[in-house]
């Protein structure tokens, strides 16, 4: 398996959009052979992937990105094939809890480990991280309790974690949103003369809404310490990524005058060296980068959600070839001495690790009532004061009708 | 609100199924009329509302959009402009935001800024409101933040059949209709005649007669308020119910008139009681029937706070112990 | 709403002015809080509000932004969580709506969102009003909008002085504070003391005392609402006049006094009535007065339709006349 | 003066974003040489600049845009340098007139002529133009009574044309907005299978609205025949061009995916040309097309505003050299037969326009009162009747008055 595999199955689904004519045009010229000469195997129209790790393992050797992973040891690698089977043992509890009904909701991240894993880790524990709702394993990677990350889908919270306990940002429904907030913070990091940077992630969908834009006007305008990270997972509920873009969405990036990747994001190596790349660049002040990350739901939208009115099974299974977790445990076996212990150890800690979520979550209270008139306001207001005043007294009536009753 | 002809047309479904098959209709009926919005095609709708539209019209007729809300508003007046009866759709609530700009300083000033000469017949569905256990932005009522904007309209209806014909009057208005969906409702059966000849958009109905107190409600609270009546009667209290089925304009009219029967009012939203709908229906009551309300208009609605999470929503919203203790406090005057 | 000491510091300066130097004063106090917005550097704001800020403090300090409204509240929110207090320009009100989303769904919430671990001291100034004779977008008054959102604070000051430490206030307060400064008094001077002691930023005042009737406004109206009380003393009759000068909260309770005293209540905005601060107002404090007032509290704002073209103003906006009406409809009952 | 001459002023001013480096950096690619191979005068990082006619007034061969003025005749030439003369003159008396105090502000098209006449002269009778407020020109070619502008610039009106009169919108005054309209406007000519096309204008400020990038993204999704005409006139009230992008904004559209084009617009005949261009490539099917006209706002932003305090006047001096009505006039003394006849005779209709705007003006009345409640809704609404009633009374009220007192 080549390359072009990873990418081949959208080839033919964007033909849809090509039929305009117009993409690749005499006029638009060179788009998509911006680094035509690093890739000699992404041949005339398709677009340029970064892949350090091919689907069956293989390293492949990169001029331009392999500086960033040179010195991994394979302790570490051990780590990130750690990272992303408890992240998506994690992710498959809380699918299951969403069954049983624990969850309101779960958003699934499956088959995007390697994506997150390895833009997390490219992080450095001052840098700060603005999520969707679905990086659970880019949480993970920040040293968030994954049983905090549950607390809004059961419905007891809407965040439930302190953003600065691990500079990692609650999650942010309203898609798009997020990225202003990641340009602010860095144009504040800028301001500091601090050498921190931010990562803000979004997904191929989210890429049309305008904040989108907007923050990638002002990381470029004011040069923020920004990496935007797009997930793009092929898919937006029910939308494939045409319904958002006719071209690639990394190279979206050039005309707000910064650069953009495509990286394979089922490549945790490949994802890990060029999120360091956008990463020291925003260190070193040359401003935002745009990373997509080529990856794919496997799963549903969320919990909600049922792909099969819209999508074919065929096209999931052509991506579980390309798992990110199968590809790297063929390189850890064939190409160190990681032993089989290392391999049952984790799937203990696995085991372990879906245990303490069940049971932290099924111990979870539900919140007090007065929560609803906390932290609405950081001062104080007077209304808020007045309707919990008249809240408790409506509420003290019942326990009066209860004590008249008897109860 | 429909007066009802004996044919055997007439059809019991959800709330859901009468605005799809409302859709349907008119897609048929009018070759301008467009569906437009995130995942209404292949999906239908993540609440199956457009479901089978697209396979029947047509990908050019029902639309996937891009996900950008004011993307989707913004063309949806350019398509207006061009002569088509789009009828966008807003996934929840809180997604509506991002098409805000657009709507209140496009949508609905274009009419007034062209003289007339301009026309923007488009329709903007947002299914809204809570009890669903959803997370945030899935449960919010902003109804009040389209109402105070002039050359809109905004109406909500509360049942299956209203859902139909409403969509139907909406689609027809030639003036852009902000239609509230009372999402937690969609599941819940009527009977919906499509041979029936329904009365005008903007008029209240009077749900349930009664003389002790008057309660003035709209989307999902009239069911509720049918459950306190019920409630009420119970212990020898006559409630007259109301579904107002129009926040813009308000039928103050049929308010009024009820009012000055019953002497006491109160309405029901689940929007924050904090500028909202009942804050201008106790104002302008008030200034009708002053020497007729025995008590102050009371408003039930929801808190100055946001949307709470699901496992607190119970005590955030409007229920029946709420709306009786209110009637009690209202009775008490 | 301030303690004046008897100190020469004492400035008779315009309003417009008076925010710059409580600008000023803020950006001296604390390196944290910034300037940003559209032209507020070199330009020093279309108003001239922000005139030499730039100048003084740099181009990392006063920011011109690019044309986005939803980027410079969405930037600033991030500013904010890093630790910064930004207070951001809308260049005018007609402007805020592409930046709505930003300012509703996550500035106001991201507190409690966060449980309180989240604090967002951003302002957003906001020029509102009209009478100034501008093109469309250039006089709307959209304070509803924000009032009816849980998590913001809305103010507005009648004055020099209240502009002066309002501004203060906001830029000290944790919470998000919309303050919307009415252009039309821009011009407007009066004494500001840098030395006095303000009074809480959410607290109304009475301007004037009065036994008849009490008129209630806040920015632009209430310099006209005194004007209004002017005339009517003329005629013999005692108006007390309160400016009431946050929107979000209301301070009801001094209200609620005054008008146990007057009986009766008239608000003034110039922003439509329906569904208007005046609707809030009326409803609560028909509340809390049921047995004090004497006639229905009386609405004076703008009409239901698209802030008119400038030469159309002056009918579309409250007036001397038109609240003297409501005074004699008042007083009649 | 050559081709750089026109773009030189930026060059410098930009440098001061271009301080990051990153700008034309390594990743950032090719940026810039998109069409490297049809110019040669534009050397290195150099933007490409369209010019058929240079500000001497030279008439200078472009293989790919010289096919779409190839037929035009002297005497149309002559037309739009009559479009350009009667519109300038238009809007000089517009700025008088607001300082006579019958209108309250202004917006001068001053130095943005070419870009106007020669793309508004490109569109066909059924192409439909959304415009910004400053595209008084444009109204010209579309056969707008000029006099019909004043109306909301006086404050009679908030727009005093039938949009459909002559397929040429209201002007828009929030930003961007009208992008969106455009597209979808255009994606209804699509459905309807006709083969119109839209031009949407906006200025360099305004691109950096969301609004705008999703107009993009749709219209290339949509594949709509949409031409968007970016007016950078250099500033945005007091703001340069560098506070809303680092590189040349019509590289913009490649990242959406369809071709950009920056074209001086101070040329008539560029403008003509490249505009036709756009419009054609819409006509067939091929979609938007982002086109910068690269101009100058000679006056202040609108008559309220006073440039003196955020530019120096030496940059507006060096634009006059490239005045887009001498260099057409240069160009017709010097290689068509134009008389001075011809030049004595527009003064004269120059004159007369003048004449009649002013009369038009002053004689425009104020609306009556009750134009507050007319048109808010096409179809009526409760409120607003009840409110014109108690309206109605109120002003009766004043007339009852007044009769009791005799007047
Ligand atoms: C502004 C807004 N509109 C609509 C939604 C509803 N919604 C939630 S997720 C989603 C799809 C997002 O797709 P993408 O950005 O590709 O992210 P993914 O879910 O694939 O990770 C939509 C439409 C939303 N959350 N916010
Ligand atoms: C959304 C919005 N924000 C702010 C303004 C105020 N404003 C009017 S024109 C203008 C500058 C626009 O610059 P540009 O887009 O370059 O157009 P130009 O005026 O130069 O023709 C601004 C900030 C506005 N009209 N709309
Ligand atoms: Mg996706
Ligand atoms: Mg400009």
């Amino acid at each position: 398996m080549t390359v072009e595999s990873t990418a081949a199955r959208k080839t033919t689904r964007r033909s849809a959009a090509g039929k305009t004519g117009s993409t690749g045009s005499k006029a638009a010229g060179t788009t998509g052979t911006r680094r035509a000469t690093a890739k000699k195997t992404t041949g005339g129209t398709e677009p340029e992937l970064v892949q350090l790790l091919t689907p069956e393992g293989k390293r492949v050797k990169n001029a331009e990105y392999d500086p960033f992973v040179a010195d991994i040891t394979d302790d570490e690698l051990r780590g990130l094939y750690r990272d992303m089977v408890l992240t998506r043992r994690f992710d498959a509890e809380a699918t299951s809890l969403q069954r049983q009904g624990e969850l309101g909701l779960w958003a699934s991240l499956l088959g995007q480990e390697a994506a997150q894993i390895g833009s997390g880790r490219a992080t450095r524990e001052d840098d700060y991280v603005f999520p969707t709702y679905r990086e659970h394993g880019v949480a993970w990677c920040r040293g968030v309790d994954p049983t905090n990350l549950l607390g809004m889908f059961r419905g007891v919270n809407n965040g439930g974690w302190d953003p600065n306990g691990n500079n990692f940002h609650l999650y942010t429904i309203v898609i798009g949103s997020q990225t202003l907030h990641a340009t602010g913070y860095a144009m504040g990091i800028a301001k500091d003369g601090a050498d921190s940077a931010v990562v803000a992630y979004f997904g191929d969908g989210a890429s049309s809404q305008g904040d989108v834009a907007e923050a990638f006007t002002f990381s470029a305008v004011y040069n923020a310490p920004v990496v935007f990270f797009c997930q793009n997972n092929q898919w937006a509920i029910s939308e494939p990524t045409e319904k958002q873009t006719r071209v690639p969405l990394y190279q979206r990036a050039q005309g707000f005058g910064f650069p953009g990747v495509r990286v394979d994001g089922n490549d945790v190596l490949g994802c890990l060296a060029v999120t360091k790349w956008a990463l020291e660049r925003a260190r070193r002040g040359e401003g935002p980068t745009l990373v997509e990350a080529y990856t794919y739901r496997m799963g549903a939208h969320t919990t909600s959600d049922d792909p099969t009115r819209y999508r074919h099974d065929d096209e999931r299974v052509a991506w579980e070839a390309k798992d990110p977790i199968a590809r790297l445990r063929s390189y850890l076996e064939s190409e160190t001495d990681t032993n089989e212990g290392f391999f049952a150890e984790l799937e203990a800690e696995s085991e372990a690790l879906g245990r303490r979520v069940r049971e932290v979550v099924r111990a979870m209270p539900d919140p007090d009532h007065f929560a609803i008139f906390e932290n609405v306001y950081a001062d104080g207001h007077a209304l808020v004061d007045e309707e919990r005043a008249q809240f408790a007294a409506y509420q003290a009536s019942f326990a009066d009708v209860d004590v008249e009753e008897g109860k | 609100m429909t007066t009802q002809t004996a044919t055997s047309a007439s059809k019991n479904m959800a709330l859901a199924k009468a605005i799809n098959e409302s859709l349907r209709k008119a897609l048929e009926a009018d070759p301008k009329v467009l569906v437009m919005g995130e995942d209404v095609g292949k999906l239908g709708g993540v609440f199956r509302v457009t479901d089978g539209l697209q396979k029947d019209f047509g990908e050019d007729r029902v639309i996937d959009t891009p996900l950008a809300e004011s993307g989707i508003v913004g063309t949806a007046i350019g398509l207006a402009l061009r002569g088509y009866r789009p009828v966008v759709e807003i996934q929840f609530d809180g997604f509506v935001f991002p098409a805000y700009d657009q709507i209140v300083t496009q949508l609905a000033k274009m009419h007034a800024r062209s003289l007339g000469k301009v026309k923007l017949p488009v329709v903007v569905r947002i299914p809204y409101g809570g009890g669903i256990g959803a997370v945030e932005h899935h449960s919010e009522s902003p109804e009040s933040l389209f109402a105070h904007v002039a050359g809109l309209k905004v109406v909500s209806p509360s049942n299956a059949s209203d859902a139909y014909w409403m969509m139907q009057q909406a689609i027809q208005s030639d003036d852009p209709v902000i239609f509230f969906e009372p999402k937690r409702r969609y599941w819940d059966k009527a009977e919906v005649n499509p041979d029936a000849i329904p009365g005008p958009l903007h008029k209240a109905r009077v749900v349930r007669e009664g003389t002790d107190l008057t309660l003035a409600a709209y989307g999902p609270m009239v069911k509720l308020c049918q459950e306190v009546a019920d409630a009420a009667a119970e212990e020898g209290k006559s409630l007259e119910v109301l579904d107002l089925r129009s926040v813009s304009p308000l039928d103050f009219d049929t308010i009024q008139a009820s009012v000055e029967r019953t002497r006491r009012l109160i309405v029901v939203h689940e929007a924050p009681v904090f500028f909202g709908s009942g804050a201008e229906i106790a104002a302008r009551i008030t200034e009708r029937c002053f020497y007729h309300l025995e008590a102050p208009v009371l408003r039930v609605g929801g808190y100055h706070a946001p949307y709470p999470p699901a496992r607190l929503e119970e005590e955030y919203l409007p229920g029946l112990d709420r709306v009786l203790d209110a009637v009690d406090r209202s009775l008490a005057y």
